[in-house]
C-alpha cells in the first residue's frame, strides 16, 4: 500500500475546482502580502491593531471586488492604449466612494487610516488584478478572484494587526474603530510585559512583518523540501522498476536463450 | 483620426460616469460626513457635557498663563450646564492640553487630556488618575500625586488649580478687592523676617497704578489677617483672608474706629499681634518712602548721627532661586555700602559669594559697577548657578545708582 | 565583469585574533563590573549576569536547534557558537552596563534574547551583523519597555534623573549639573548616578588604555568621537555663553565615554578603512550632540550608534572607500568639520 | 513675512523626523524593490524627487485654484493620480526627446512611480497640512515644495544606505529563510528603531 502511495506521481496537480480555487488561491498560495509581497505600504501602516487592519481589508474587499466587476464589464470596450487611464479612472472613483462612505458611516476608521485611503488607489494590488486577471476574464470570475485576493490581503492584515496588537498592549480589542454595536476585548492577556509601545510604532511593524515572511518563507521551503524529497523517492522507485523491468527482460531473454 | 476621437470618447464616457457616480454618492452622504466632523471637532466638550448643545455656546479667550478658553455650556433648551476650562501646560515631551469640566454646583466633572506628546506608559499612568477628579469640589480638590509620571502629573495639576482660582476666587485678590473697588491685581514686594508681619504687598488697579499697601499678619496657622494702608498711608483697617474665627474676627473689628486715619496717629493698646504688626510698620512708613520701578525700589534716609547724610535704597530683584533684596546707601553721589538684607541662594553655592563679600566690596569700588565681571568673584566649581547670584547683587547695585541719578538724590 | 566588494567579507570572519582582542574587551570591562557592583549592590550583579546569560543562552539554543534542523547529532558543544571567543559574552557585558540599576530583570532578559536574535544571529552571526548587538538590545528596551525603565531613570527627567538627564529639554543650558555633582565626581563616578557602567570615566580611561597599549582597539574612533562631541559643545559654549560645565559635562556625565571606547570599536560594525573610520566616528558625534541638545531624550550615544551604523556599508562603498586620506578627501572632510561645528554653535541660538 | 527657520524645520522634519518610509511607510514598494544595488537605488530616488516636486506645484495650485473656490475637494483623489499619471508620461516622452542620457538614468523607473505611493501620499499630506490656510498661498506652495523635498531627500537617504547594507548582505551568511525580503524588512525596522531617537530635534 504504502509503495502505492509513494508511486503517484506528486508533480502531477490533480484539477481543482476552478472557481474554488480562483477564490482560496488567494489565503495563502497567492497571498498579496506574504507570497507576492504588495500593498506592503499599507501592511505597516495601518496594522498597529487588528481592528484597523481588518477595517482596511474591508475597504479593500469593496474597491478590488467593485473595480474588478466594472474593468471586467468593460474590458471589451476599451482600446488597448487607453486601458492603464481608464483603469485608474475606475479604480481611483471606487476609492473615492468608499471613502466618502467610511467617513460617513465608520469616522473613527476614517481618522484612523487617514492617508491611507485615499492611497488604495496606487495599491499595486488592485491595478495588478485588473490588469492582469479582469481584463481578461469574464465577470462573475473576476468578481470571485477581486474578492478571494482582497480576503487573503485582509487575512494578513489582521494577522499582522493582532500580533502588533498583544504585544503592544497585551489585548486584542474589536468595536473600537469599526461601527460594531459592542465593544469588546478578543484576548485580554493583562500582562505588564506586554506593554512593548515599539510594536505599535513603525519599527515594530516592520520588525513583526520581517519575522511572519520569515517564518512563511520557512514552512514554504519545508514543504518545498518534502516535496522534493517525494518526487526524489518518486524518481527513484521509477528507476528501481525500470531496472527490475530491464533485468527481468535479461532473465527472461537468457533463459529463452538457455 | 477617428481612431483618436473614439478613443478621447472612450475615456471621456468613462470620466463623466466616473463623476456621476462620485457626485451621487457625495450627496448622499455629505450630512452625515459634516456631523461627523463637527462631533469630532467638539469630541472633548460632549465627552465632558453629552447633553451640550454644540450650535450654543459661549466662548471666552482667557488671558492667563495656563488657562487659554473658557467655554460656557448649554443644553438644548438654553438651559446653563457648566463651563469648560482649556489650559496648556508644559510637560516632559511638550505641551499638554487640558480641559476641566465644572458644573453648575463648581464641581469637576471630568478631567480630560486632550493634547499630548508623553509617551503612551506616562499617560497611562496619569489617565488612570484623572477619574479621581470627578465629582469633587473646588477648594478641597485632592491633588495626591502618582509615583512615576510627575512632569505629566504636574501639568495637569497646574491647570486644575487654575481653575479652581479661578472658581473659587483668589481669597488675596478677594480681601484687597473688600478696601478697593478698583483692585485688580496685586504683587509681593518684600519678606519681612523679623516683625510682626511677613510679606508686603502691592495693590494695583487695572492701569497698574498703585492703589496701596498691605501687610500679612499670621495670627495663627489657621487664620491670616491683611494690614492694608492706601498709598498715603492711611489706614484703611485689617481685613481677613478666607474666613477666620470669632477670636480673630473680633480683633479685627476693634480697630474699625481707626479707619480712615493716618497710620502714625494710631496707637492701639490692644497688646495683641495686630498691634505689634502697626507698631512695626510705623517706624518704616515714617523713614522710608515707597517708589514704583521696574525693579522695585524703596528709599530712606541714611542718618548718621541723628543727620540726614545720604539715601539708603532697598532692592529687590531675583536671584538665581527666589527673591533677594539688598540695601544700598549713596552718600554724596557715591556708592557707600552694599548689603544683602535677605536671600534664598543655596548654601553651598550662591550663598558663598555673598558671605565672602568680595564682589560688594569690587561693587562699591568700582567706577561702574556694571562694568564688573562677575565671573571673576566666583569660584571655579560653582560657575554656574553662582553667576546668576552674582550678576543679581550687581542689578541691585546698578538700578540703585540709576534711580538715584534720575530723582537726583532726593 | 564587475568586482562588487572592495572590502571583501572574510575581513569580517572571526579569525585567530578575535579571540585575543574579545578577551581583551572583557578584561578591560572588567573594572568597570566590578565598580557596578560595588556602587549599585547586588542589582548590578543580577543585572549583568541576567544579560550575560540571556545572550548567551539564546546564541546557544538557536545553534543547537539549527544544527538539529540540518540533521546533525547532538553535542553539548557547538561549533557555531561564539563563547569560545568571547564575542557574546562582551556584547552581553556591554549591553548589561548600558542598563540601569533599576530595570527589571525579565525586561534585561528579553531585551538580551531579542538584541542578539534580530541584531546578530539572523544576520549570519558573529561577524556579519549590520548594527551593534548590545546598542540594538538597549535601544529596544528603553522604546519598548519605556514605562518599566522610565519611572526611576531614563524618560521622565524628573524622577531620579542621570547627571546628563537634568540637560534635557528646556533645561540643556541651564546647568544646575555643577551645583549637584563636582567635576571630580562626574570624573571618578563615585555617587553619580547613571547606567551601571557609564558612570566613571577614570575606569573607562583606564581601560581604554589597557585596549589601546594590547592594539585591541582602533584609538582613533573614540578620539575622534569624544573629540567631535567636545569641539561641538565647545562651540556652542562660546555661542551661549555657558560656561566651561558645558562641555565638561557632555564629555563627562553621559554614556558618550562608555559608547566610544567599548560600542564605537567593535570591529564588525564599523567600517574597514582608517578614513572611513574617522568619518564613521565623526558622525557619531554630530548625531549623538544633536539628540542630546536638540531632541526630546538626554542621551544619544546609542541612537547615534545604530544610526551611523546603518551607514557603514555605504562608507565602505568600493567605490570611494579609500585606505588612505587624499589631499582632496582630507580638505573636503576638514571643512565639513568646520561648518558643521559653526552650524551648530549658531543654530543653539535659534532653537 | 514667513521665517526662515519654517522652512529649515519643514525639511529637517520631513527628511529625518517623519521619514517617509521609514516613519510614514510610504513608498515602501520600491524601498524593498529596487534597492539590490546601489545604482538603481539612487536612479529611483533621484526620479521620485524629480516627480515629487512637480507633483507636489502642480497638484497645489490644482487644489487650491481649481478644486476648492468650486468645492468639489472630495475628487481631489482622482485628479492627483490623473496629474500624476499624465505628468509622468510627458515626464518621460520629454526626457526621451532631449536627453538621452538622463532617459537611461531614469527611464526604466519612471513607470514605476505612477504607483509609488510616496508621490500620491506626499501630496495627499501637503494638502491635509493645510499649508494655504497657515502661510498664504504663495508662501504656502513654498512651504509645501520644501517639504516635499525633505521628503525625497529623506527617501533617497534610506534607500542609499539601505541598498549599500543590502548588497553587504548579499556577502552574508544569512539563514535560508531569511534571505532576502524579511531580512531587509528586520534591518527596515532597526533603522527606524534608530530613527525614532531623533524625535523632536527640530
Amino acid at each position: 500500500m504504502a509503495e502505492k502511495k509513494v508511486a503517484k506521481n506528486p508533480m502531477k496537480k490533480k484539477k481543482k475546482n476552478g472557481r474554488l480555487d480562483i477564490l482560496t488561491k488567494g489565503f495563502i498560495r497567492e497571498n498579496p502580502i506574504f507570497i507576492f509581497l504588495l500593498g506592503m505600504c499599507p501592511a505597516l501602516a495601518v496594522t498597529s491593531t487588528m481592528e484597523t487592519g481588518l477595517g482596511m481589508g474591508l475597504l479593500v474587499i469593496l474597491v478590488l471586488t467593485g473595480s474588478n466587476v466594472v474593468v471586467s464589464l468593460i474590458r471589451n470596450l476599451i482600446p488597448e492604449q487607453i486601458q492603464i487611464p481608464a483603469f485608474i479612472v475606475v479604480i481611483a472613483t471606487f476609492v473615492t466612494i468608499v471613502g466618502m462612505l467610511t467617513e460617513a458611516y465608520a469616522f473613527a476608521l476614517h481618522q484612523s487610516l487617514g492617508i491611507f485611503i485615499p492611497l488604495i488607489v496606487v495599491n499595486c494590488l488592485i491595478m495588478g488584478r485588473a490588469t492582469s486577471f479582469a481584463s481578461k476574464n469574464k465577470v462573475s470570475d473576476s468578481a470571485i478572484d477581486g474578492f478571494g485576493m482582497a480576503l487573503g490581503f485582509t487575512f494578513a492584515l489582521m494577522l499582522i494587526g493582532a500580533t502588533r496588537e498583544i504585544f503592544a498592549s497585551g489585548a486584542i480589542a474589536l468595536g473600537v474603530y469599526l461601527p460594531l454595536p459592542f465593544e469588546i476585548s478578543i484576548i485580554n492577556t493583562e500582562m505588564y510585559l506586554f506593554n512593548m509601545d515599539v510594536f505599535a510604532g513603525p519599527a515594530g511593524g516592520f520588525i513583526v512583518i520581517g519575522v511572519l515572511l520569515a517564518l512563511f518563507t520557512a514552512i514554504g521551503n519545508y514543504r518545498q523540501k518534502k516535496k522534493e524529497a517525494e518526487r526524489q523517492a518518486w524518481i527513484e522507485q521509477k528507476k528501481k522498476e525500470a531496472a527490475e523491468r530491464k533485468r527481468k527482460k535479461a532473465m527472461e531473454s537468457a533463459g529463452d536463450a538457455s | 483620426m477617428f481612431d483618436k476621437i473614439k478613443i478621447a470618447g472612450i475615456l471621456l464616457v468613462v470620466g463623466m460616469v466616473a463623476g456621476l457616480a462620485i457626485v451621487g454618492v457625495h450627496t448622499l452622504t455629505e450630512d452625515r460626513i459634516e456631523e461627523n466632523r463637527l462631533a469630532m471637532q467638539y469630541e472633548d466638550y460632549v465627552s465632558i457635557f453629552p447633553d451640550m448643545d454644540l450650535t450654543n455656546y459661549e466662548e471666552k479667550a482667557l488671558d492667563q498663563d495656563v488657562l487659554t478658553t473658557r467655554i460656557t455650556a448649554y443644553d438644548s433648551d438654553g438651559d446653563f450646564l457648566g463651563y469648560i476650562f482649556i489650559g496648556e501646560s508644559a510637560s516632559y515631551g511638550g505641551t499638554n492640553r487640558v480641559l476641566v469640566g465644572v458644573d453648575s454646583d463648581g464641581r469637576i466633572v471630568k478631567v480630560i487630556l486632550s493634547q499630548t506628546q508623553d509617551t503612551a506608559n506616562i499617560v497611562q499612568n496619569v489617565i488612570d488618575i484623572l477619574d479621581k477628579f470627578e465629582g469633587q469640589a473646588f477648594g478641597e480638590v485632592d491633588y495626591d500625586a502618582p509615583s512615576g509620571a510627575t512632569q505629566s502629573y504636574d501639568s495637569i495639576w497646574r491647570v486644575v488649580d487654575a481653575v479652581s482660582l479661578m472658581i473659587e476666587g483668589d481669597p488675596t485678590q478677594e480681601a484687597f478687592e473688600s478696601v478697593f473697588e478698583d483692585a485688580d491685581s496685586y504683587d509681593v514686594l518684600f519678606d519681612h523676617e523679623d516683625l510682626a508681619f511677613v510679606e508686603e504687598f502691592n495693590i494695583r488697579d487695572a492701569d497698574g497704578t498703585i492703589l496701596g499697601y498691605a501687610y500679612e499678619i499670621d495670627v495663627d496657622d489657621e487664620n491670616t489677617v491683611f494690614l492694608v494702608v492706601d498709598q498715603d498711608d492711611v489706614f484703611k483697617g485689617f481685613v481677613p483672608k478666607d474666613a477666620v474665627d470669632d477670636e480673630t474676627q473680633a480683633m479685627i473689628e476693634a480697630y474699625d474706629d481707626h479707619i480712615d486715619t493716618p497710620l502714625v496717629d494710631i496707637d492701639p493698646d490692644t497688646g495683641d499681634i495686630l498691634e505689634d504688626a502697626i507698631n512695626d510698620l510705623k517706624p518704616l512708613v515714617e523713614t522710608t518712602t515707597r517708589v514704583d520701578y521696574d525693579i522695585v525700589v524703596r528709599y530712606k534716609d541714611y542718618i548718621e548721627d541723628d543727620e540726614v547724610v545720604g539715601v539708603t535704597y532697598i532692592v529687590r530683584t531675583d536671584g538665581y532661586n527666589a527673591r533677594m533684596i539688598g540695601e544700598v546707601t549713596i552718600v554724596d553721589d557715591e556708592l557707600f555700602s552694599f548689603v544683602i538684607r535677605s536671600h534664598n541662594e543655596s548654601a553651598d553655592w550662591g550663598a558663598i559669594i555673598i558671605d565672602d563679600g568680595d564682589l560688594q566690596e569690587a561693587l562699591i569700588d568700582a567706577d561702574n559697577p556694571e562694568d564688573v565681571d562677575v565671573k571673576e568673584y566666583t569660584t571655579f566649581d560653582a560657575t554656574s548657578g553662582a553667576t546668576q547670584t552674582g550678576e543679581a547683587m550687581q542689578r541691585i547695585v546698578v538700578a540703585a545708582l540709576e534711580y538715584h541719578n534720575e530723582e537726583g538724590g532726593q | 565583469m564587475e568586482i562588487v566588494q572592495k572590502s571583501a567579507p572574510h575581513l569580517r570572519k572571526p579569525n585567530a585574533n578575535v579571540v585575543r582582542m574579545m578577551s581583551d574587551v572583557a578584561i578591560a570591562l572588567s573594572p568597570l563590573v566590578i565598580f557596578a557592583i560595588v556602587q549599585h549592590g547586588m542589582q548590578a550583579f543580577w543585572i549583568l549576569l541576567v544579560s550575560v546569560l540571556s545572550m548567551v543562552g539564546t546564541e546557544y539554543v538557536y545553534y543547537q536547534i539549527i544544527d538539529k534542523m540540518n540533521g546533525e547529532k547532538f553535542r553539548i558543544n557547538n561549533k557555531s557558537f561564539t563563547i569560545y571567543n568571547f564575542s557574546v559574552v562582551v556584547s552581553g557585558l556591554i549591553y548589561g552596563l548600558t542598563l540601569g540599576d533599576t530595570v527589571p530583570l525579565v525586561v534585561v532578559a528579553i531585551g538580551g534574547i531579542i538584541g542578539v536574535f534580530l541584531a546578530k544571529l539572523i544576520f549570519g552571526g558573529m561577524g556579519q551583523n549590520i548594527f551593534n548587538i548590545a546598542a540594538f538590545a538597549r535601544v529596544f528596551v528603553v522604546l519598548a519597555f519605556g514605562g518599566a525603565i522610565a519611572y526611576e531613570a531614563f524618560i521622565d527627567a524628573d524622577a531620579g534623573a542621570t547627571a546628563l538627564g537634568m540637560l534635557a529639554g528646556e533645561a540643556r543650558l541651564d546647568g544646575p549639573i555643577n551645583d549637584t555633582y563636582s567635576y571630580w565626581t562626574m570624573f571618578s563616578g563615585i555617587g553619580l548616578p547613571g547606567s551601571l557602567g557609564e558612570t566613571s570615566a577614570l575606569l573607562i580611561l583606564v581601560g581604554g588604555l589597557y585596549l589601546f597599549l594590547r592594539k585591541s582597539f582602533d584609538i582613533f574612533v573614540p578620539l575622534t568621537y569624544v573629540g567631535t562631541v567636545f569641539l561641538l559643545s565647545l562651540g556652542v559654549m562660546v555661542s551661549t555663553d555657558a560656561g566651561w560645565w558645558f562641555p565638561a559635562t557632555h564629555v563627562l556625565a553621559g554614556g558618550l565615554m562608555f559608547a566610544a571606547v567599548y560600542m564605537a570599536t567593535d570591529p564588525i560594525t564599523i567600517p574597514t578603512t582608517r578614513p572611513g573610520r574617522i568619518y564613521f566616528a565623526f558622525g557619531l558625534g554630530v548625531v549623538t550632540f544633536i539628540i542630546r541638545l536638540f531632541g526630546n531624550l538626554p542621551e544619544g550615544v546609542v541612537f547615534a550608534i545604530l544610526i551611523m551604523n546603518m551607514f557603514v556599508p555605504a562608507i565602505d562603498y568600493h567605490k570611494w572607500a579609500r585606505n588612505k586620506f587624499t589631499v582632496k578627501s582630507a580638505t573636503i572632510f576638514s571643512l565639513v568639520v568646520i561648518v558643521t561645528i559653526i552650524l551648530t554653535a549658531v543654530g543653539v541660538n535659534y532653537v | 513675512m514667513i521665517s526662515p527657520t519654517v522652512f529649515f524645520v519643514a525639511i529637517v522634519s520631513s527628511m529625518l523626523i517623519n521619514n517617509i518610509v521609514l516613519m510614514r511607510f510610504l513608498g515602501v514598494c520600491p524601498f524593498l524593490g529596487v534597492s539590490r544595488k546601489t545604482e538603481s537605488a539612487l536612479g529611483m530616488s533621484a526620479a521620485v524627487t524629480f516627480v515629487m516636486l512637480v507633483a507636489s506645484v502642480l497638484t497645489y495650485i490644482l487644489y487650491y485654484l481649481v478644486l476648492d473656490p468650486f468645492g468639489i475637494e472630495y475628487i481631489s483623489t482622482i485628479a492627483f493620480i490623473l496629474v500624476i499619471a499624465s505628468l509622468v508620461q510627458l515626464v518621460e516622452m520629454f526626457i526621451k526627446r532631449f536627453s538621452q542620457k538622463l532617459y537611461k538614468m531614469l527611464g526604466i523607473y519612471l513607470p514605476l512611480i505612477v504607483t509609488n505611493c510616496a508621490i500620491l501620499g506626499i501630496v495627499e499630506i501637503n494638502i491635509r497640512e493645510n499649508y494655504a490656510v497657515q502661510y498664504g498661498f504663495g508662501a504656502g506652495l513654498a512651504v509645501a515644495v520644501t517639504s516635499a523635498l525633505g521628503a525625497a531627500l529623506g527617501f533617497a537617504l534610506v534607500m542609499f544606505a539601505f541598498s549599500s547594507i543590502r548588497e553587504r548582505l548579499d556577502a552574508a551568511t544569512v539563514p535560508e529563510s531569511w534571505k532576502g525580503v524579511p531580512i531587509s524588512l528586520v534591518v527596515a525596522g532597526i533603522m527606524a528603531l534608530a530613527f525614532l531617537g531623533l524625535g523632536g530635534i527640530v
